[in-house]
């Protein structure tokens, strides 16, 4: 991955996190406590501060810092779940420079697998993995199928809608949704939502040339 | 929402500020990393710390020093704290004996302090608070929250880790409580998160959230306005189902408030829960009222139910001085 | 309305009778005439005795034990006791060395003791609290109410009265303590008292009430809400507008809730207040911050100053156990 | 003063009292504490409980007891001064009975002194004595004047009102209303409004043949 790349997918998710404010904050109104957006908005403001000391690193180390600066900033349980995505990218940027797809794709898979550890959770629990799972198996698949960058990048963003919504008719058994039980139902979890938006943020950038 | 601020993203610095001022005799504050400790840090024990969002004060700040905490690691306004405090909470209270975290049953806090244990280079223990039983437990999902119980679990464990008891003896101690102990809330209005600047549920004026957790998540059901006397029946049938008490036992009973709810009206809930207990038999031995977990402003109240044997009500009972709980002291 | 109570000509006799189940091991409750003595009477002292209408709780009740008040008479929500109150009140402490009556300046409240401290067959005499500065004072009026300052008065004659010294010496420390403590109070919403069923005064988001009352007495002025410290700067300069301490005076800086503003809410305050009154080169050398003098479900607080000199620092300092203020016992 | 008349004025000033509850909760809500009508109607309700006790009695002693029993159940402000009323009335019924005008407008004359006495106030400081005082002054000189019986009635019932109005620009210098220096002016007095109240439905019933 390219330090470059990187810093400028923080400015681009940090906009597209402020734009959703209202849709964030009410869905972690609804069936949470509300403070999802704050979390990611305190999260964002921290990382676009390092962008000059950032600037200068290796990936795997700018990586490293994310992930740092976010557990301890965002607290909460999106706070540990982000930063693992990032500690186990850098930890895979550090072992091998993902420059290709594949690589990429790996890595990310790898990062998922480490928040599916960290919550102790899975598929179809009304959390951001119900986003991320998919998202890291259609990224492996196709990538790994050779398929175009392009057509990788719109799958992907599809399988987080899909995943993103799938969350709508679930009952928690993870997170604070979890309190819930049926009542949670109806109503889209938020860190699948903000974990989708962080996705198709991403994946637009990547389309386009730096 | 009004409320008595000037910056929200200062609310919390300056509130932790304040706090500690005018407790300056009993803590100590650390900033960035956030935590607050004993004015004189205590020697050959075990470290209890404990942490959460804030907006539950006293809980946690309120409850460190002499008999209950080490330290307290306040997060942002029901955010969790994140491991950097409870590292250097850990470091700047660990006594030699090994580091006993008190957490309650959210995920959030949950990861946080358990990626803080993971990397903490001393021997540490965790007990889990979960007595709120509006919460259906399960072992498929998180189980369930913990509210104002920790309070008791706060009390009893720091006051076991003050006699120089070991790790192991301290972690038992607090998973006993925990498991003799049992929560139920309900709300009459929302809380308003200072940061949203709107309630986090709309209710109407003839309605009650029954079961509502600390941070307004909703509870079991929503419901009409009815008697106080009514509603503690809900409650209390709520406890006694869970712990389920021999008749005959003894009793600690916590009428806690979630803010806004005077103190006319918490004594009030208090004589009707003691009512329907000591109607079942049970000796109501230990007794406290007022706001010990609050819920930022929100009107509301919880009944806690602990289990007493002598080692418990030894525990309660012994000296503590905190901004929060004093006695002997 | 919103508020836990089974029926509003019930609240009072329920509310008192859980305050005495819970603290059963302070004070024992005579109901009809009511009030609240300590449960172990008191020998060879002044029997301090205080009362008022109810709903600024803990006040007085929660104030009854050993270094603070022998017995408290509770009137209805917010309307003075009756003078059958006090005369059974007196009758149940007094101890030999006469009776003091701690009274806030209202006609109600003066009236009423005034009557029964006719009819008193024994040596007596009252001290009035008048320490809040929103009121103008006047030899034609009224004059001052006596709000939050008068639990600085109640702790400090209490432990005087607790070391045998007589009446008058508790009379003379009393005025003392009155005539250096100045209280100015805000609040952001009304109180509801439970028979009326509405809110005492109107309020909008935007709006605060400066200099209100502890019945929702409108204050001195309707005002544009604003920052904390805005707010705070007008309370502080209000009191020592009026209290002109020397520089380099050392203060008791007492933070009060009005009862539905949370904790984090009146750090935030205190931190502002003491920052404040350092500027002005006082040294506080003693705090306290909660919901001491309540006006029923009012979001506000005030800020009270008392002047310390040795006798009250000491006085101040000396073990009390209430269920209201508890330390060193 | 007869013991009959007294049990039927009170069950009519209990009906007056009653009927006035909006107007007098909310003139105490203004520039008090809101609670006159609820201590009133208190008071009131003691005494219709205690009416059989009080028939068989002589006059004297059923308005001792009444203003004990005010005493002990209205508390507040009005309480003692409402009592201290009945108490002094009883005092003057026992040394001499009130069986004529003149001697009915003596008693109640001491009766309002000794309210000024108690309340340490006087005519214009926005209280009930602004209804009391004139009431009392025009009761003595129209009765020693040997005025009929119903003009002296209707003229009471003048005084009581003319009274209560001017309290409407007064600033008050006593009671809970003087804490509000001149943002008392342009509300009448609660304790005003509920005495001429009162004495308007006793002179009333006075007015009839019992
Ligand atoms: N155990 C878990 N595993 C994976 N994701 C989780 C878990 N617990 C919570 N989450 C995610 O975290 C989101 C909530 O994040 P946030 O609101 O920032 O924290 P908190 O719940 O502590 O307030 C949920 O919407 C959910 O997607
Ligand atoms: N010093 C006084 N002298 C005469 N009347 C008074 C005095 N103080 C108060 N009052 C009367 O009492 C009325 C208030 O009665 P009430 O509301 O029952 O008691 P409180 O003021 O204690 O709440 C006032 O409206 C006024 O008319
Ligand atoms: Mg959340
Ligand atoms: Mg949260
Ligand atoms: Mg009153
Ligand atoms: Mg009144």
């Amino acid at each position: 991955m390219r330090t470059d790349f990187i810093l400028k997918a923080i400015e681009a998710v940090n906009q597209a996190v402020l734009a959703s404010e209202a849709e964030l904050e009410s869905l972690d109104r609804e069936i949470g406590d509300g403070d999802h957006f704050i979390n990611l908005k305190r999260g964002c403001a921290a990382l676009l501060d390092m962008r000059e000391e950032l600037a200068a690193l290796p990936a795997d180390q700018v990586l490293q810092r994310m992930g740092m600066k976010l557990l301890s900033t965002i607290g909460g349980a999106s706070g540990p779940l982000l930063a693992t995505i990032f500690m186990t990218l850098a930890k895979h940027e550090k072992t091998e420079t993902a420059d290709t797809l594949p690589k990429i794709a790996a890595a990310f898979a790898a990062s998922v697998e480490a928040v599916k550890q960290r919550g102790k959770a899975g598929l179809g629990e009304k959390t951001m993995l119900d986003t991320l799972i998919p998202v890291a198996d259609t990224f492996s698949q196709l990538s790994n199928a050779g398929e175009p960058a392009d057509a990788i990048y719109t799958a992907i963003q599809q399988a987080a809608e899909q995943g993103m919504r799938s969350t709508r008719d679930l009952i928690a058994t993870k997170g604070r949704a979890a309190f819930l039980g049926e009542r949670a139902i109806g109503h889209i979890d938020a860190g699948a939502r903000s974990s989708q938006i962080i996705i198709h943020t991403i994946a637009e950038l990547a389309r386009k040339p730096l | 929402m009004k409320k008595f601020i000037n910056d929200v993203d200062q609310l919390l610095v300056e509130s932790l500020s304040g706090f500690a001022r005018a407790h300056a005799d009993i803590v100590s504050l650390h900033l960035d990393p956030n935590f607050v400790t004993r004015r004189h840090k205590a020697e050959n024990k075990v470290a209890i710390i404990s942490g959460g969002g804030s907006g539950h004060e006293p809980l946690h700040t309120g409850y460190v020093g002499y008999g209950m905490l080490d330290a307290a690691c306040p997060g942002h306004v029901f955010t969790s704290p994140s491991p950097d405090q409870m590292l250097a909470a850990a470091e700047a209270v660990h006594a030699g004996k090994g580091v006993l975290f008190i957490v309650k049953n959210y995920a959030g806090d949950v990861m946080n302090f358990e990626m803080a244990a993971e990397m903490l280079p001393f021997e540490h223990a965790t007990v889990l608070t979960s007595d709120d039983v509006a919460v259906e437990n399960s072992t498929y999902t998180t189980g369930r929250r913990g509210v104002a119980g920790t309070v008791i679990v706060e009390k009893v464990v720091g006051s076991l880790a003050e006699t120089g008891a070991d790790l192991a003896a301290c972690k038992a101690l607090g998973d006993k409580v925990n498991s003799r102990t049992a929560t139920m809330g309900v709300a009459l209005t929302s809380c308003t998160v200072p940061a949203a600047g709107r309630p986090t549920f709309d209710i109407a004026d003839n309605e009650l959230e029954m079961g509502v957790g600390i941070h307004g998540e909703p509870g079991r059901r929503r419901e009409a306005m009815r008697q106080a006397d009514a509603i503690v029946q809900d409650l209390v049938d709520a406890i006694l189902h869970d712990l389920k008490p021999a008749s005959g036992s003894e009793i600690l009973l916590l009428v806690n408030g979630f803010a806004a709810t005077p103190l006319m009206e918490l004594y009030l809930l208090y004589n009707s829960a003691a009512g329907l207990l000591e109607a079942q038999g049970l000796k109501i031995s230990r007794s406290h009222v007022g706001n010990t977990t609050t819920a930022l402003d929100m009107a509301g109240a919880s009944i806690t139910v602990c289990l007493l044997d002598d080692e418990i009500r030894q525990h309660w009972d012994s000296p503590v001085h905190t901004a929060g709980l004093r006695w002997q002291l």
